[in-house]
């Protein structure tokens, strides 16, 4: 493109305001052009952020602009005075954040701040900005405007949330759009709404939009054009098609090569079963009135059947709230079902109690989304992975313990000197890796899997599941995988379950669901995953 | 939210005879009734029969809690507990062992004290917010450390010495105003207006330094960040943003205490002559006057459990996300 | 602030705590320190209260307010009783012969003397009391004794005196002199018991029964029968307790509800004293007004020697009293009365009690050789001094059936002679007292017949007299009785083992005075442990007699030594008597005893005196107290307060006293001019404080990115 | 006097402060283990303020610590006393009574100012002549030394210089031990040192001057003020450990219990602080120290010398604020609990089937470590405070306790004097005030390094 760009910044650099020499961001440059989704790619630390909001002047006290400049329609921001930088933020450049819900004010109506920013830059009586902001709201897709605009945030699902905050950066019709992670948090299928909505402004308003992501699919799917950022520097800048097809620097290749492979599937031979679910309910009370009665039931999990065989792994696919965790939960015995049965080895586990289910836990596992909080930061590996073999008495000596521990350490590829550090000394990938060694330490059959690559960076994240998948082989251990993510399906799991409110609405071989989905949803679903080609 | 407020009015009442429970045990557990009868009878020529009649006719005569040769329920009534600390549950607060009527001393008496807190309260919180938004708007620099500094002294000085202090000079030194006393009416405010300005100083170190720290914690979450990427200034983002939102947690410590203002100040009721429920308080303390000291700990239970559902209503109404079941 | 310091401008000067007052009109301005409890004539028996309502009850006598020593005079009586003898069959008999079964007091009332203005007195046409309710609702729009729009007099009778006594004889009214009095009105203890089987649900009638030795003779006349000689019974007839009390005010206060309303006797008194109470906030004030249907009474035309040129005469004939209005505020703390006597807004340093704090003493006076005298700053000040000896004794008394300090053995009474030499109490008065006080030389105390002044009059056992003053005997003297009584320097001379002595105190064990008390036993090699409690505990202590050694006091209730001897006679102590004996320390010496019923039952005379003589060198000798001493109050007055003579028992002293308004109002306005330079300074101050804030935050608003150094705008 | 013929007196709140300060070093040296809170006590010293006030407190838990060894000394053998039976003085001294010297036992009769030489009021005396006259008497102690009273000023100016370089050196001393002791880190030791050498100098200065001056002057009777300061110190620092110390276990055990069982325990719990803490504060604790007075005036038996009572009056304040602030910890913990125990890492040991108790043990208490560490720290101050207004009111500690309150309240009056009596109502506040604002300061650093909350802020 060879439009002349309206924002352009030159070597910024942004280093700690007292010690300013180890910089934050060095020397980053780039241009914005009208009409134009320039994504600014990276993972976590790298540094995107900073340049987001350096460029807006809204770095935290912390950190400090050491060198360069933004050239916004030719002069500089930096030299411009606090009063003159209030004039352009929100009018001519706006900005969205990751998470919608504590981006918004939680006490304010959401019409009022919309508004507020009518009110700042624009000469609209309120009538007019009334107008304007149900136009608005219309435009960004939030049903019923009219209701909605005396609504709170709270009420408000969370893509309709990542709406209204596009809205208000929309309100004063800004020529650039600073959009820092604007669909992390959301569901695939809203995530994909959210982008298209972003692409056809960008197009209709010519508006010069800075993407900032770390997922490379929305990245293909989005941007024109794309920046990677490797420890506070741009690495390389390309157009997105010749990006992913000749990546320049190795590390651009590995975060490519980091995306799941979804061409082959994993084929999965009918096996007996190991743990059986039937017709599992759980569900929640909701109390209401002076005498707290039971009113009504929150069915987290509603009639849910399926199958585990004997190393095989089964993926429970749905999005946030459907219930999938919850199930999880049921079968480790930690949520008691309301009806239904859990069956494993032939004992009913809902049935059992506290001391009985204590012989099977062994054979039960689990490994946790959050790698940060899934790890007790006052004990160290050792004592971690060592807790369930004293709790569940597998009858070992001190040192057979640890001997197994380092050993366990060896299998998810850590240093055995590891045992002795605490948790928050290791990356999460590296406590991913300890929670698995945690789970396997008392080498359990079934290991239930809520997650644990969600909170990870790309990279790592695959190299967690091959792990995982290496560890099936070796131990012929189960998984039942739960994920929102459909992308890392095909070459994880033998059988899909995709789940939604409750109920499983489609049950099968992987290849079959992906590849000619049954249910409309599940076809959603499919389509709402971001594609390379 | 109506079937909310029954239930908490209900869950009060377990509290309350708990807390009867308490002063009673406290007061007769080393005291006879004979003590208090002689704690309250003349110096000279006290006779037993005296004694014996004061007891009798304050009701003391019975069992404290337990009214072994009594039969049925009144073995439950037919005790001190039951007819005293009980009784209060129906407002009959009864006579003060000197023969008064508690329910006017107390009605008398909250003129003053609230006289003196409800100043003191309003305008205290009122500047103490002004202060921090102050100090927070310039967060970060010199002069923030040099309030925060300032407040840490200001918190470290008992309140004793800012009383002390400040009616030595104003008053004594200065002559501006009243040592102490009060005059109810227009005169109040002169015998007010020391005790008001000593209790919002003593007060501006902890209040606003607490305030400070509310209002920074909110500045660095992203609504705030979303109001600057808006183009808010600096004053409108404190006030419109910061302000509301800090709000909240200052609404859980404020809203507690104003029922509770009713109590009075035991210091400065003490200090200025004021002649309020704090020096009610501390005088019944002092001469043992169970009577008042069980009404007065009812009162005061009352006051607080009532506090806290207006808390909890007030936040319903500052924060659309609170709902209450 | 600034608006109410422009308000407060209109005032002469902004720290006047007191209420404006009408023009042309005398108001007093007092203080008093203890919250008040009882106002009921029967029942109140102390000071504080004294001082307000002897104002408004007046007795059949009371004390010439001038003469000393103390000589009653007729009040609401026309002359002095006459008493007449019988035998126990009711015959008249002389006074001499052996021991009269009864004596009778018959006292003949002034006539046509009016109570002050009373809603229970007020009457409607029909002449039926205007304010008698069937219950309580009809009576509810009257919260306090001030909302009654009517008020009525009438005239006093002989009848309201036999009232009177019979309401101290009825056991619900808690009067403290129930028991004590019993003993000599003739029938008290039966009307007692009568009254108490009687329904007292509601008013009972105490005129329709009858009480035997309280005859009623005519309209004016009231005669009193009492069992045996008791010639203290007319300083008895002086005192608030025998004050008359209107049957319908009785009724009146019994109106159902008025009692939860502390519409009582006890609250609101009704008297036809020189004042009477138009403000009862026992938690603020009390305002006294003058009674308009006082008698005419007028100020003594003689006086003690000396008082002529003092001026205490200067308003001879004059009728009283001189003030319309008294008010006094509720000082809890001494600190900020005392501070408002200084600014002039108390005309008087307090009208209770002690009522100069020991450090504000130090201010006010100089204590020289000859006494205390005014400090130069109040003198330009023109505050005068009034002082008085109390009839009064404070003492330290040991228990007398202690087996350590205890017994008439001489060891013990060695030990005890040897402790009362060691107590140095001219210095316990000097710092603690500020001199405020004479050491004792024995029971009985200044002003009381049967003290002696000079040489003869010192305690020979714990003084010597030196050059014309008693001197203390020296330590050794105390040693050398110590070691006689068995403890060579404080340990016991068989085992070696410290004497150790515990001092029961309702003080507490610490501070300054405590400390004291401990090194003057240390100076004999006594080692001194307290025992303190509070006040309940201590009582019982005493009543008891589980004391080794304790602190206590004794305030006359009429100026005669059988008042202060009555405490060493033994049938009153707790044992004999079965109350809370008088007598303290436990001393029961027979040969004292009798002694004491002779001197009980005579009248002053030099026999009397040789009696006294005799016992009081029986105590001084077995030493059951030591430490004694007598106070002396001294109470200031500001220029324009005259006539303020102190009188040791008579409260009843306001009608006599005068102000001089014009001067005090330009006094108070001289002492109280504002400094108004700190309220400037504070403004600017904080002016000073919000300037460089507002110009930072300009600065702030036109800050741009200065690259090079790390100092940025708001992030 | 040799050490060995006292009578060792061991108060209830001697044990408990030495104990307390035992079990925190303890405490804390356990918690070094952890990298994540050696890191969080690393940043709370790596501040110059943190490591001076922390020294202060350090001095003045130091000189509360030596007044918490008492003892009492023998009196003579007498004549016809068996020589094996020794008999002690009723008097009870402290180790810090002796290295105070003489400070206490200086009495003069009144009131003197801070250095006088002369009495504060005039009094009569008699001359040679035997003619009185007024004048201000010398005192009997302060500058009993000199041998001419003109030299005052010289005199005071050698020796503080004497006071302050024996100060010095001691401090010297001190550091050089120090420095023995701790390997170098990034921590400020220059900071600890100057604070360290300060205080000794001025320890220094106050014991030697002291002991000839009365450097804050005398009360009313004659004590020195300066004196009675320091003896306050004890109790001041005493109740600010004590009651905290002693309201721990409850609110521990049943904040944790409600929180992690939740259902009728938790019921049981909140019902049981709620009305603790709907009962207004001070009624409660005045209430039950006069009771608590009663209970001990009562049975003067159980103790021996009248410093034990006022001790069991004082533990009697102690456990009655413990109670009024218990609700409060307890609380917090509470939630806490209900937030940790909702944690993947207790779920995951109830995967593991790991028992309650352990997993309280070992998960639950160390997280919530942070908040008792800092409950204790901030309310520290604020209970130093409510002595002095107890005191005030009557219902603090027993009169005969050297505490800042009773100071206070004793000096009160002594502003209506002309000249204004001052130096009492200074000491006292002088005192006090650096301990609470040492105190204050300390617990924000804590606060600030041990908080999750301040923690995440630091992260961005």
């Amino acid at each position: 493109m060879t439009q002349a760009s309206v924002l352009s910044v030159r070597n910024l650099s942004v280093g700690l305001k007292n010690r300013s020499q180890d910089a934050v961001l060095k020397n980053i440059s780039f241009d914005l052009t009208p009409g134009e989704i320039y994504a600014l790619v990276g993972e976590s630390g790298s540094g995107k952020s900073v340049t987001s909001l350096a460029m807006m002047r809204l770095l935290p006290d912390a950190l400090t602009v050491t060198e360069g400049e933004v050239l916004f329609e030719g002069q500089d921001l930096f030299s411009a005075t606090e009063q003159q930088m209030t004039a352009v933020r929100g009018h001519r450049i706006a900005m969205i954040f990751q998470d919608a819900l504590t981006s918004l004010n939680p006490v304010k109506k959401i019409g009022t701040q919309i508004e507020e920013a009518l009110k700042l830059h624009t000469t609209l009586d309120s009538k007019a900005r009334r107008k304007h902001i149900i136009g608005l709201l219309q435009e960004v897709g939030l049903p019923e405007p009219e209701r909605r605009i005396d609504w709170y945030p709270h009420q408000l699902s969370g893509g309709q949330q990542q709406r209204v905050m596009i809205a208000i950066a929309l309100a004063c019709e800004p020529d650039v759009l600073i959009a820092d992670e604007p669909t992390t948090a959301l569901d695939v299928t809203i995530q994909k709404q959210v982008l298209d909505l972003i692409h056809s402004l960008s197009r209709s308003r010519q508006l010069a939009v800075l993407l900032i992501t770390h997922d490379m699919g929305v990245v293909r799917e989005t941007a024109h054009r794309v920046g990677v950022m490797y420890q506070g520097e741009i690495i390389e800048e390309e157009s997105c098609d010749r990006f992913f097809h000749n990546p320049q620097k190795d590390y651009s290749r590995r975060l490519i090569a980091s995306l799941p492979d979804q061409r082959h599937f994993r084929d999965s031979t009918p096996v007996d079963a190991l743990l059986s679910v039937q017709n599992l309910k759980v569900h929640f009370p909701q109390r209401q009135g002076a005498l707290q009665r039971i009113h009504n039931w929150t069915k987290a999990v509603d009639g849910v059947s399926l199958t585990l065989g004997h190393g095989e792994t089964l993926a429970l696919v749905g999005e946030s709230g459907c219930g999938k965790t919850t199930t999880g939960r049921a079968i480790l015995n930690l949520d008691q079902p309301t009806s239904g049965h859990i069956t494993f080895e032939g004992h009913t586990l809902n049935t059992l109690s506290r001391s009985a289910m204590h012989p099977l836990r062994r054979k039960i596992q689990v490994i946790f989304q959050d790698p940060y909080s899934s790890m007790n930061p006052r004990m160290t590996v050792l004592r971690i992975i060592e807790e369930g073999m004293i709790s569940l008495k597998l009858g070992l000596t001190p040192n057979q313990r640890e001997e197994r521990v380092i050993e366990l350490l060896q299998k998810v590829q850590l240093e055995p000197e590891h045992r002795h550090r605490y948790p928050h000394e290791f990356s999460g990938g590296q406590r991913q890796r300890i929670a698995i060694a945690r789970a396997l330490a008392v080498n359990p059959q079934l290991i239930i899997c809520d997650e644990p690559t969600s909170a990870l960076d790309v990279s790592t994240r695959a190299e967690v599941l091959k792990l995982l998948q290496q560890l099936q082989q070796e131990l012929g251990v189960s998984y039942l995988f739960i994920t929102h993510d459909l992308s890392i399906i095909p070459q994880l799991a033998h059988r899909v379950a995709v789940m939604k409110e409750g109920k499983i609405v489609e049950l099968g071989v992987t290849k079959a669901v992906l590849t000619q989905p049954q249910h409309s949803y599940t076809q959603e679903l499919l389509r709402a995953v971001p594609q390379l080609e | 939210m109506f079937a909310y407020i029954i239930r908490r009015l209900l869950y009060a009442i377990p509290i309350l005879v708990g807390v009867n429970l308490i002063t009673f045990v406290l007061f007769f557990v080393v005291n006879s009734p004979e003590d208090v009868a002689r704690a309250h009878l003349g110096e000279k020529y006290v006779t037993p029969q005296a004694i014996e009649n004061w007891v009798h006719e304050k009701g003391y005569n019975h069992p404290l809690m337990y009214n072994a040769d009594a039969d049925g329920l009144n073995r439950i009534t037919d005790t001190i507990f039951y007819q005293k600390s009980l009784k209060l549950f129906t407002l009959d607060f009864g006579q003060a062992d000197d023969g008064r009527d508690i329910a006017t001393d107390v009605l008398t008496r909250m003129g003053p004290s609230l006289a003196l807190a409800i100043p003191t309260f309003v305008i205290g919180i009122w500047i103490n917010i002004c202060v921090a938004l102050i100090v927070v708007m310039f967060r970060a620099t010199h002069l923030d450390k040099a309030a925060v500094a300032l407040f840490v002294s200001l918190m470290s000085i008992s309140g004793l010495f800012y009383i002390i202090g400040g009616q030595y000079m104003v008053a004594t030194l200065w002559r501006l105003v009243p040592i102490s006393g009060f005059e109810p009416g227009a005169m109040a405010w002169k015998f007010l207006i020391l005790p008001v300005v000593i209790g919002v100083i003593s007060g501006i170190g902890l209040g606003a330094r607490w305030y400070r720290t509310l209002f920074l914690e909110t500045v660095d979450q992203d609504f705030v960040r979303t109001a600057r990427a808006k183009g808010v200034s600096e004053l409108g983002v404190l006030f419109h943003h910061v302000l509301p939102n800090a709000l909240l947690p200052i609404l859980t410590g404020v809203v507690v205490v104003i029922p509770s203002l009713f109590m009075g100040s035991l210091l400065m009721e003490a200090f200025f002559g004021i002649p309020g429920l704090g020096s009610y308080m501390l005088d019944a303390i002092r001469a043992q006057d169970f009577a008042i000291v069980r009404t007065m700990v009812f009162v005061g239970s009352v006051l607080y459990i009532l506090g806290l559902i207006l808390t909890d209503i007030s936040y319903t109404m500052a924060d659309p996300r609170v709902r209450l079941n | 602030m600034l608006v109410m310091i422009m308000t407060g401008c209109t005032d002469t000067s902004w720290n006047n705590p007191n209420p404006p007052e009408q023009p042309g009109e005398t108001v007093y301005y007092g203080s008093f320190s203890t919250r008040l409890q009882h106002l009921d004539p029967v029942r109140s028996y102390s000071a504080e209260e004294a001082l307000f309502i002897d104002q408004i009850y007046e007795a059949p006598y009371r004390y010439h307010f001038l003469k000393r020593p103390y000589v009653l005079e007729p009040a609401l009586a026309k002359g002095m009783p006459e008493v007449s003898y019988l035998d126990k069959h009711l015959k008249p008999v002389p006074r001499d012969s052996s021991q009269p079964a009864y004596s009778v007091y018959i006292i003949t009332l002034k006539p046509n003397i009016r109570y002050q203005p009373h809603p229970a007195l007020a009457k409607d046409e029909q002449d039926n009391a205007l304010y008698l309710f069937k219950d309580e609702s009809s009576a509810l729009q009257y919260k306090t004794l001030y909302d009654f729009p009517q008020s009525g007099t009438r005239e006093l009778i002989a009848a309201d005196f036999a009232y009177g006594i019979k309401r101290l004889a009825d056991p619900k009214n808690k009067s403290p002199l129930l028991g004590f009095l019993s003993n000599y009105i003739v029938g008290m203890e039966d009307f007692s018991k009568t009254v108490m089987a009687q329904d007292r649900s509601g008013w009972l009638d105490l005129r329709t029964l009858p009480l035997e030795g309280v005859e009623v003779v005519d309209k004016y006349t009231l005669a009193i029968r009492i069992k045996g000689l008791y010639p203290q019974f007319r300083y008895w007839l002086a005192m608030h307790f025998f004050a008359p009390m209107p049957w319908e005010a009785d009724r009146f206060y019994h109106n159902p509800g008025f009692q939860n309303r502390n519409m009582t006797v006890d609250w609101y008194p009704i008297g036809t004293g020189a004042f009477m109470m138009t403000r009862n906030d026992p938690n603020s004030g009390i305002t006294l007004e003058r009674n308009p249907n006082y008698r005419t009474d007028l100020f003594p035309s003689e006086g003690a020697p000396g008082d002529k040129e003092k001026g205490f005469l200067t308003d001879a004939g004059k009728p009283m009293p001189f003030i319309d209005r008294a008010t006094f505020r509720l000082e809890k703390e001494s600190l900020p009365q005392w501070s408002k006597f200084m600014q002039g807004w108390y005309d008087r340093s307090g009208d209770d009690g002690a009522n100069i704090s020991s450090s504000n003493f130090d201010r006010a006076f100089t204590v020289s050789g000859n006494g205390v005298d005014l400090s130069q700053e109040m003198l330009d000040r023109g505050i005068t001094v009034s002082t008085e000896l109390k009839p009064s004794i404070y003492y330290y008394g040991f228990n007398m059936k202690d087996p350590v300090v205890g017994g008439t053995t001489e060891a013990k009474r060695k030990l005890r002679q040897a402790i009362s030499i060691a107590i140095n109490t001219e210095e316990f008065l000097e710092i603690f007292a500020n001199g405020r006080g004479q050491a004792a030389q024995g029971p009985i105390p200044p002003g009381i017949p049967g003290y002696v002044e000079g040489k003869a009059g010192i305690n020979p056992y714990i003084y010597d007299w030196v050059d014309g003053r008693p001197q203390r005997k020296s330590v050794e003297q105390a040693k050398r009785l110590l070691a006689e009584a068995g403890y060579p320097n404080g340990r016991d001379k068989n085992t070696g083992q410290p004497l150790i002595l515990y001092l029961d105190t309702t003080g507490g064990d610490a501070g300054p005075i405590a400390d004291w008390r401990r090194r003057q036993f240390e100076k004999i090699g006594i080692q001194l442990e307290y025992r303190t409690s509070d006040y309940v505990r201590f009582k019982e202590k005493m009543r008891n007699g589980n004391t080794q050694m304790f602190g206590w006091g004794w305030l006359a209730d009429y100026p005669d030594p059988e008042n202060f001897l009555f405490l060493l006679d033994g049938s009153q102590t707790s044992e004999n008597c079965q109350c809370d004996g008088a007598n303290t320390s436990n001393y029961d010496n027979p040969a004292f005893n009798l002694l004491f019923q002779q001197m009980k039952a005579m009248d002053n005379s030099p026999e009397r005196e040789a009696l006294l003589a005799r016992m009081v060198e029986m105590v001084r000798k077995d030493a059951p107290w030591f430490s004694g001493y007598h106070t002396k109050e001294y109470y200031l007055n500001n220029s324009w307060v005259s006539n303020v003579k102190r009188h040791g028992i008579a409260k009843d002293t306001f009608k006599y006293l005068r102000l001089d308004t014009a001067e005090r109002s330009q006094r108070q306005v001289q002492w109280n001019t504002p400094v108004v330079w700190p309220l400037i300074a504070g403004l600017a101050g904080t002016a000073i404080i919000i300037f460089p804030a507002i110009r930072a935050y300009r600065r702030r608003q036109t800050q741009t990115i200065n690259k090079s150094t790390s100092q940025r705008g708001n992030g | 006097m040799d050490i060995f013929t006292v009578k060792p007196v061991i108060l209830w709140t001697d044990l408990m402060l030495w104990l307390l300060v035992i079990s925190i070093t303890a405490f804390l040296f356990s918690l070094r283990s952890n990298p994540e809170s050696r890191d969080q006590w690393r940043q709370v010293f790596s501040s110059r303020l943190g490591m001076a006030t922390f020294i202060i407190i350090l001095s003045y838990i130091t000189l509360a610590l030596i007044d918490s060894l008492h003892f009492r000394k023998p009196l003579p053998p007498a004549a016809g006393q068996n020589p094996e039976t020794t008999y002690y003085s009723n008097k009870v001294h402290s180790v810090l009574d002796l290295i105070l010297g003489e400070m206490g036992e200086r009495k003069e009769r009144s009131y003197s100012e801070p250095f006088a030489l002369k009495s504060f009021t005039k009094e009569n005396m008699t001359n040679e002549q035997g003619q009185t006259y007024r004048d201000y008497p010398d005192l009997e102690h302060a500058g009993s030394h000199l041998e001419n009273k003109a030299e005052h000023h010289r005199d005071l100016l050698w020796q503080s210089l004497i006071g302050l370089t024996k100060g010095l050196l001691f401090g010297v001393i001190l550091c050089a031990l120090m420095k023995g002791t701790t390997r170098s880190s990034s921590l400020p030791w220059g900071t600890a040192m100057t604070t360290i050498l300060v205080i000794c100098m001025l320890l220094g200065w106050l014991l030697h001057v002291g002991n000839l001056y009365h450097i804050l002057g005398t009360d009313r009777a004659g004590n020195d003020t300066l004196y009675d300061s320091i003896k306050g110190i004890r109790t001041g620092v005493l109740i600010g450990t004590l009651a905290t110390l002693i309201m721990m276990p409850i609110a521990i055990t049943l904040g944790i219990c409600a929180g992690y069982f939740k259902g009728w325990v938790d019921d049981t719990v909140q019902y049981l602080y709620t009305t603790l803490s709907s009962i207004p504060g001070i009624l409660l604790i005045a209430a039950a120290i006069l009771q608590f007075q009663v209970f001990i005036d009562l049975n003067p038996g159980f103790f021996e010398v009248g410093l034990e009572k006022a001790d069991a009056r004082f533990l009697g304040l102690c456990f009655i604020l413990g109670i009024t602030s218990w609700a409060g910890l307890c609380r917090l913990l509470r939630a806490e609990t209900l937030k940790i125990s909702q944690l993947p890492y207790v779920q995951a040991a109830h995967a593991f089937g790991v028992s309650h108790i352990r997993v309280i043990r070992q998960h639950i208490l160390p997280n919530v470590m942070h908040i008792i560490l800092i409950t204790f720290v901030l309310d520290f101050s604020g209970l130093v405070l409510a002595e002095a207004v107890l005191s005030y009111i009557g219902v603090g500690v027993d009169s005969s306790m050297p505490s800042w309150g009773n100071m206070i309240n004793l000096a009160r009056s002594e502003l209506s004097q002309e000249p204004v009596v001052w130096w009492n109502l200074v000491g006292a506040f002088f005192f006090m005030f650096t301990l609470v604002l040492a105190a204050n300061l300390f617990s924000d650093l804590v606060n600030e390094a041990f908080n999750p909350k301040n923690r995440q802020e630091r992260a961005q």
